[in-house]
């Protein structure tokens, strides 16, 4: 333990004379608890040609969800009539947005406020960059020299199925790569559903306002202004997502059970995240 | 000052004296201070040095090895965790309590006879810590991390442990050396003056940077007494306190056959009794290849053997009470303990130890064996197996079969065990041998106070 | 030594020293030399005589108390870093037993006392007796190796007030000393 | 034999013992009476053991018979270690504790009326009641030992040994004074080793039997070098207040040094460290380990009172009398020794209550102020008696062994060293 | 009887003494220092990468959050390093000529990691996981400090187990709102301990199991 420091300090060769006056003096001191013989995440693996200790997961293998998502189960529950909680390997709805080869025209969940606010929230994260706040296609990036993608207030993206977002997302179009390895398809459906909400927002009409949305719009900017005023009177401007969190946690702890089972080896790592959230 | 001469009783002229006639202080210093300035070593001391030096590389290179592969070379495992290791430190530090009894208790208790032997008990004592010092060392498995055992504002603002007795055995065995050493140095600076006085050539810059420039003035004499009584007056509760903290380590958990509250003094009376076994084993050759036997008479082994058979009861009465309270305490895991003890499959060990440490003993009773060098060498022998044995005994019979017979095992030390205990006997070799030829062994100017009080009568 | 020379540069005397053959002598001539008003004086033996550091006016020492003080600071610590640790800084539940384990504490505080104040002893004792000091005047004296071995030596120092070459040496004379010489500085 | 001084002390004393021991006594059983007829303590379901008039009687007679039991027997002991080592401490306290040695026939017949009535008609030992051993599954394991029988039995037995080591050492040191005979010396060395080792048994079976089976659920295996380190601490004590008041006559006088105090002095100091280091090994380990069977005992010694009971023997047991005998100049004075050892002896009642009473029902968790009360009293009457015989038995003798030539060589260096 | 040591030895000897308790004192101090010194702790040290990626660049300058790149670290132990399809997806196209990015194209096209050295390196007798204490809001910073500034991603804390404690202890001190776990521009507000409490409360974290060994060494 005492070498640790010096390992880290040293380069190579230093290192190894070090080790070598070390290994007559004392016979060889391992520092063994601190690098232990097995392999953590991103370290190296001289067996594998990658040298990546990590490996993908076999072709085919079903992602086990977890219940931190609660508008996921809560969907998975309400379209397989109970029961059951991560869709099947063989859904290809859910995987890949076709249905039969075709295209889904609507979204794989319900739409509720729990699902678009889970899609605002991811789309802030992954999507912004190049496709902006608004969908507009003026991420910062585009400023950086990125080729600007399209706007999603066309009307062939008006029109397109719900379907094609997500196989967008799922494989890639043009110069965006694929995000399947970095969004989960439950939060692709939510980022569908929220680009949705965005290609509603930036075309309506509000030119007439005794229209229901321009009621709507007008009710919403006056709640926006009341929060804010809230806001600034005082620092807990908590959303409901964490409280959302604690309160679903205890009924979909029970409910994942069953699928923790099924999927074991595949959960052993998410088991241990799991449980320590509750 | 009475000058007067008492007339020796006749009931006491049988009595052996502390120390031959006939001896001036100038013969004292010169007697003691030749076996390291004039005489050449004997061959039986080239020939000692050689096996200690032996087993001693015997030891580096066991552990050499220990420390490539680690403790698995070892016999230990589940449930025994113990095992050799912890045998063998209770045992070198028992050895080591004799050297601090003489010299403290023994000066507290105003008996003269300490006088001949406490040097070299008490340099016994430093190496005997030292051996035992070896295993918990080893044991850790991680030795250089071994500072972690020490409270001291750390990265991890972590302390140790102050609850367990190990770590208090960690303050009482290195307290234990620290004051044996600074006890042992004490009683050295005014004979190193004598060597410094003594020796020519180089050697004397080395005894006289030692010596510290002692130069016997009264002033420093009246200083020295006090202080030397005072490290006495502590060192004798310190060596109680040591053994009874090791027996601590055994008797504060709730092991059947280690939870025994008579443990404190019963193994501060084994420590002693397998200590005064060790003095005599190494005295009884010594004083004849040094010829050494008008300072160390036949006076000495006798008391000695009779703290040996004073001791060796009490440690019986330790067996005993074991025995019969293990029944008394109608609790089915005590009396399986004892059953187990008994006829177990470690029973021979037990049986063994029944017969060094509580049988052979007897034999003390005898005068004759008391004062007759071999039969009392053999029986020191005999003691100190069976003080091994006994550790034996209570730390795999309680291990191997406790509460839960699906958690049974059995456990045999390696031969890695039995090269780490045999070598740490090459290290107390060697450090004795080196001891002797370097340092007096006997407290030259305690012998000169002897022969004072012989020349006013008032001892014998 | 003043066989040795230096006649011309008379070296500084440190004192006269006499030399006794028995403890007993020794003792007497030390009461004597008290009695006859010397006080900056010192007696070598071989080792310790009873009354002797009385019989030159030396009767107290403070190590009893440096090693008392030093004990109970040891005291202190060890039940202090066992509270410190235990008990404030990281309190950890052991056994159900309260963090404020007493019993637990008692054999580290009884080391640490016996440690501190053994280092109390060893150290005091060493610094008030001056040593270490392998060079001191007295090693000049005639035969001194002797006090190591089988002399007793009382030496009657210079800077005594009372001290004077003849008188004094006249003095030691008196006393039935083997012999009387001269220590050089 | 006794000089004039010396006799008018012992005839004093005796007219003063004689005073307790009947006072001591009569407030004894008045006061027992009256409380356990009106105090007593009914059995229930829970706690099957009755606190009667009976039992209010026995429990403070049994307390002192315990504690006066070791003034002889341990006098015994240290008769026979003098004849094993020797020392200047032991012989000029040798004639005390032969005198006291002489006093355990008294205990036999004392035993007699107190112990064996107290097992087999009260409910004081609660393995002597059925309701309560059926309760504790644990107590009908020992019952072989437990039982009043074996009690009957092993009492005698205890007894013999006793007695006749009392006997012989006895017989033999009135030889040595008439005869001086040498091989008498040589009888005495040799039967100290097995006496000893004989004693130190008995007592500790007798400690098992007498006081540890008063809960009988718990067992510790130390206790009897508890039991004999209190002895030994009453015997030394008592022998330096005997000492204090004889020693400025012959043949007293002449042997005893300022270093003889010393030596007596470092064998409280010794004993009184060794009683703290039994009693605290013994807590230690019962409190560290936890097991139901063993922590009751120190349970049941837990209460606001019993709690300042136990912190004043922490320290006026142990930690104020050692560090007082720590001192030297406390040791080398005989008032001040005289004082320290009265004050030793007296606290060894509190540490005897200590280890008992709260083993009876109605001592449990509270100091039984009582009780106490009874123990006190019952101590003074019980201890009149054994004074008023102690000093019969002192004064038939020389004060220090006329033939004796070990005393010689003890003493050379004490008569010539510088104290 | 003559001098053995001249007078000099007097003062030698007690000079080597008392600088014998000095250069120990000494030593000791200075072992301690150099123990906790960024010489051995690495703090405020950025090493070496491959690649000379710049969180400044691309959390401080466009705004990119954590979990762009990290996508684990909500879910799993691990935060997670990007792979080299995550820099591909914009350096495909951006500045993707430049001669600092060769070593990504050569990732790229030889499907080989790209070899990152570890910032943080704990030892392995520690469990440490992302998601835990990002569930529970600790925010990134609170570890990682100010990481939009860093050109070259450093050290920030010791990872000492004193470090880890002093949350553990009091994580009162450090606890945000949900919301704010990866704002890298969060400051503790005036009343954070009073928030921080009700957080811990809110949140189940049990402060008299945070310090207990087999939190971490399991």
């Amino acid at each position: 333990m005492l070498l640790m420091p010096l390992k880290r300090i040293l380069p190579a060769p230093v290192r190894a004379a070090l080790a070598v006056t070390a290994l007559a003096a004392l016979s060889g001191c391992h520092p063994d608890m601190w690098d232990q013989p097995r392999y953590e995440p991103y370290k190296k693996n001289e067996f594998f040609q990658n040298k990546m200790a990590m490996r993908l997961p076999v072709e085919g293998t079903v992602a086990y969800r977890d219940a931190r998502r609660p508008w996921v189960s809560t969907a998975f529950e309400t379209i397989s009539g109970g029961g059951a909680t991560a869709p099947a390997a063989t859904d290809t709805a859910f995987y890949t947005g076709k249905q039969d080869g075709q295209e889904m025209a609507t979204n794989y969940f319900p739409v509720s406020m729990e699902l678009l606010q889970r899609g605002r929230e991811r789309f802030e994260i992954t999507c912004t960059p190049c496709h902006g706040y608004t969908g507009e296609g003026d991420g910062i990036i585009v400023g950086r020299g990125f080729p600007q993608p399209t706007t999603y207030h066309i009307d062939r993206l008006r029109e397109a199925n719900d379907g094609y977002f997500f196989d967008v997302m799922t494989n890639g179009f043009g110069r965006m790569y694929s995000y399947a390895a970095r969004v989960a398809p439950e939060d692709r459906w939510a980022i569908v559903a929220y680009i949705r909400a965005l290609q509603h927002s930036q075309n309506v009409d509000l030119s007439d306002p005794s229209t229901e949305m321009a009621q709507l719009f007008d009710a919403g900017l006056a709640e926006q202004e009341a929060a804010a005023a809230a806001a600034a009177a005082s620092e807990h401007h908590g959303e409901g997502h964490g409280d959302a969190h604690g309160g679903h946690g205890e009924s979909h702890d029970t409910e994942h059970g069953g699928s923790q089972d099924g999927g074991e080896a595949a959960a052993a790592g998410d088991a241990a995240t799991h449980a320590e959230q509750h | 000052m009475a000058s007067t001469t008492t007339p020796i009783p006749r009931a006491l002229e049988t009595v052996a004296p502390l120390m031959a006639p006939g001896h001036t202080f100038e013969s004292i210093s010169r007697d003691i201070t030749d076996v390291v300035l004039e005489r050449p070593m004997p061959r039986a001391w080239f020939a000692c040095l050689g096996i200690g030096v032996t087993l001693l590389g015997m030891l580096g290179a066991s552990t050499a090895y220990l420390f490539w592969e680690g403790l698995g070379l070892w016999g230990i495992n589940n449930p025994v965790g113990w095992g050799f290791a912890i045998v063998n430190l209770v045992w070198w530090i028992g050895i080591g309590h004799a050297g601090t009894l003489i010299s403290a208790i023994l000066l507290l208790f105003n008996q003269d006879w300490r006088t001949a032997i406490n040097r070299s008990a008490e340099a016994m004592t430093l190496f005997a810590v030292m051996c035992a010092g070896i295993f918990p060392l080893l044991h850790v498995g991680r030795p250089w991390a071994i500072f972690f055992i020490l409270p001291y504002p750390n990265t991890m603002a972590l302390w140790p442990q102050f609850r367990s007795p190990l770590l208090w055995d960690v303050f009482a065995i290195s307290t234990y050396f620290t004051v044996s050493l600074l006890f042992w140095f004490t009683g050295l600076v005014p004979d190193l003056a004598t060597l410094r006085d003594r020796s020519k050539g180089i050697s004397r810059y080395f005894y006289g940077i030692f010596a510290l420039g002692w130069r016997g003035s009264a002033k420093h004499w009246f200083r020295y007494e006090a202080a030397y009584l005072l490290l006495g007056g502590m060192s004798a509760p310190l060596v109680v306190s040591v053994h009874t903290i090791v027996s601590f380590d055994f008797a504060v958990s709730v092991i059947p056959g280690w939870h025994t509250t008579i443990f404190p003094p019963y193994f501060v009376a084994g420590a002693i009794y397998s200590g005064f076994a060790m003095v005599l084993t190494i005295l009884i050759p010594v004083r004849v290849l040094f010829n050494m036997e008008d300072f160390i008479t036949k006076r000495h082994l006798d008391n000695m053997a009779k703290v040996m058979l004073a001791t060796g009861l009490v440690v019986f009465y330790g067996y005993m009470t074991e025995l019969f309270y293990a029944w008394y305490s109608g609790n089915d895991y005590e009396r399986f303990m004892m059953a187990n003890r008994i006829g177990g499959p470690y029973a021979w060990a037990y049986w063994c130890l029944l017969f060094c440490n509580a049988l052979s003993p007897q034999f003390l009773w005898i005068k004759w064996v008391r004062t007759n060098t071999i039969p009392l060498f053999i029986l020191t022998i005999i003691v100190n197996i069976g003080m091994w044995l006994e550790r034996y005994v209570i730390v795999v019979t309680s291990l191997t079969r406790d509460f839960l017979p699906s958690s049974w095992g059995t456990y045999a030390g390696t031969i890695f065990d039995w090269m780490a205990y045999v070598g740490s006997m090459g290290l107390f070799i060697t450090m004795m041998c080196l001891f002797i030829r370097f340092l007096p062994m006997i407290t030259i100017f305690e012998v000169r106070i002897q022969q004072d009080q012989l020349n006013r009568n008032e001892i014998r | 030594m003043s066989d040795h020379g230096h006649h011309d540069d008379t070296p500084k005397t440190y004192g006269l020293i006499a030399e006794f053959d028995t403890p007993d002598e020794l003792l007497h001539a030390a009461e004597s030399a008290y009695k006859a008003g010397y006080r900056t004086m010192d007696a070598y033996s071989p080792f310790p005589i009873h009354g002797l550091s009385e019989a030159i006016g030396f009767k107290k020492t403070a190590v009893s108390l440096i090693t008392l003080l030093a004990g109970l600071t040891g005291a202190a610590t060890g039940f202090g870093m066992q509270y410190i640790a235990m008990v404030l800084h990281y309190p950890y539940d052991i056994g159900g037993k309260p963090f404020l384990s007493w019993p637990s504490f008692m054999p580290i505080t009884f080391e640490l006392t016996i440690l501190f104040g053994a280092f109390g002893a060893f150290l005091s004792m060493f610094a008030l007796n001056g040593l270490p000091r392998p060079n001191h005047p007295i090693f000049n004296a005639k035969r001194f190796e002797r006090a190591s071995s089988d002399g007793f030596f009382l030496c009657i120092e210079a800077e005594d007030g009372q001290f004077d070459m003849d008188k004094t040496r006249a003095f030691l004379e008196a006393q039935k000393p083997v012999e009387v010489s001269e220590v050089h500085a | 034999m006794l000089s004039d001084t010396q006799m008018s002390w012992i005839s004093k004393t005796q007219s003063k013992a004689r005073m307790y021991a009947v006072a001591g006594l009569l407030v004894t059983l008045v006061v027992a009476i009256i409380a356990g007829a009106f105090f007593g303590l009914a059995p229930t379901d829970d706690q099957p053991l009755a606190v009667g008039v009976k039992e209010k009687i026995f429990q403070p007679l049994m307390v002192a018979w315990l504690f006066w039991l070791g003034m002889g027997i341990c006098s015994l002991a240290v008769v026979m270690l003098h004849h094993l080592c020797g020392g200047a401490w032991s012989y000029t306290i040798q004639r005390f504790v032969e005198a006291g040695s002489r006093t355990i026939p008294f205990f036999f017949i004392t035993g007699i009326v107190i112990m064996l009535p107290a097992v087999y008609f009260t409910d004081i030992y609660p393995w002597t009641n059925e309701a309560y051993v059926h309760q504790y599954h644990i107590v009908a394991e020992k019952a072989a030992f437990l039982n009043p029988s074996t009690y009957t039995i092993a009492y005698f037995i205890y007894f013999t040994i006793w007695m006749l080591f009392m006997w012989l050492y006895n017989g033999w040191s009135k030889r040595l004074d008439e005869t001086a005979d040498d091989r008498i010396i040589g009888k005495m060395k040799f039967w100290a080793g097995p006496g000893l080792v004989l004693y130190v048994l008995s007592v500790t079976m007798a400690a098992t039997h007498f006081a540890m089976s008063l809960e009988p659920v718990w067992f510790s295996t130390i206790y009897g070098a508890w039991l004999i380190s209190s002895y030994a601490l009453s015997v030394v004590s008592f022998s330096v207040i005997v000492l204090s008041y004889l020693m400025n006559e012959s043949p007293i006088k002449e042997k005893v040094t300022t270093r003889t105090f010393h030596h007596l002095g470092n064998f409280l100091l010794g004993f009184t460290i060794f009683w703290s280091y039994v009693s605290f090994s013994q807590f230690l380990l019962i409190w560290n380990a936890n097991l139901p069977e063993e922590i009751g005992f120190y349970l049941h010694r837990e209460g606001s009172s019993l709690t300042v009971m136990t912190v004043f023997l922490c320290a006026f047991h142990w930690f104020v009398p050692m560090m007082i005998l720590l001192i030297r100049k406390n040791k080398t004075s005989i008032v001040t020794l005289r004082k320290i050892a009265y004050y030793v002896f007296f606290v060894r009642i509190l540490d005897l209550y200590w280890n008992t009473v709260p083993s009876f029902p109605d001592g449990h968790y509270a100091v039984n102020w009582t009780t106490l009360f009874l123990v006190i009293t019952a101590i003074l009457g019980l201890g009149g008696v054994w004074v008023f015989l102690f000093l019969n038995e002192l004064k038939k003798r020389p004060l220090l062994p006329v033939n004796d030539p070990r005393g010689e060589l003890m003493f050379l260096k004490d008569a010539h060293g510088h104290a | 009887m003559a001098q053995i040591f001249n007078e000099s030895a007097n003062t030698l000897v007690r000079a080597g003494l008392a600088g014998a308790v000095i250069a120990l004192t000494v030593l000791g101090g200075l072992g301690t220092a150099l123990y906790r010194s960024p010489i051995t702790t690495q703090v405020g040290f950025s090493k070496a990468q491959p690649i000379p990626f710049s969180h400044q660049r691309h959390v401080g300058g466009n705004g990119i959050d954590c979990r762009y790149c990290h996508t684990s670290v909500e879910n799993a132990s691990s935060a997670g390093i990007p792979p080299t399809e995550t820099c591909m997806t914009c350096h495909s196209q951006i500045l993707s000529d430049q001669a600092m990015f060769t070593p990504l194209q050569e990732s790229w096209k030889n499907d080989q990691p790209l070899e990152w050295t570890r910032i943080y390196d704990l030892p392995e007798f520690a469990y440490f996981n992302h998601s835990v204490h990002v569930a529970k809001g600790v925010g990134c910073t609170t570890c990682h400090g100010e990481i939009d500034e860093m050109r070259l991603t450093r050290k920030v804390p010791t990872l000492h187990m004193a470090w880890c404690l002093q949350c553990h202890r009091n994580p009162e001190k450090f606890l945000r709102p949900l919301d704010k776990v990866f704002d890298v521009d969060w400051t503790p507000p005036s009343d954070q301990i009073e928030q921080g409490l009700q957080f811990v409360a809110e949140r189940h974290i049990d402060t008299a199991v945070l310090d207990n060994c087999s939190i971490c060494h399991r």
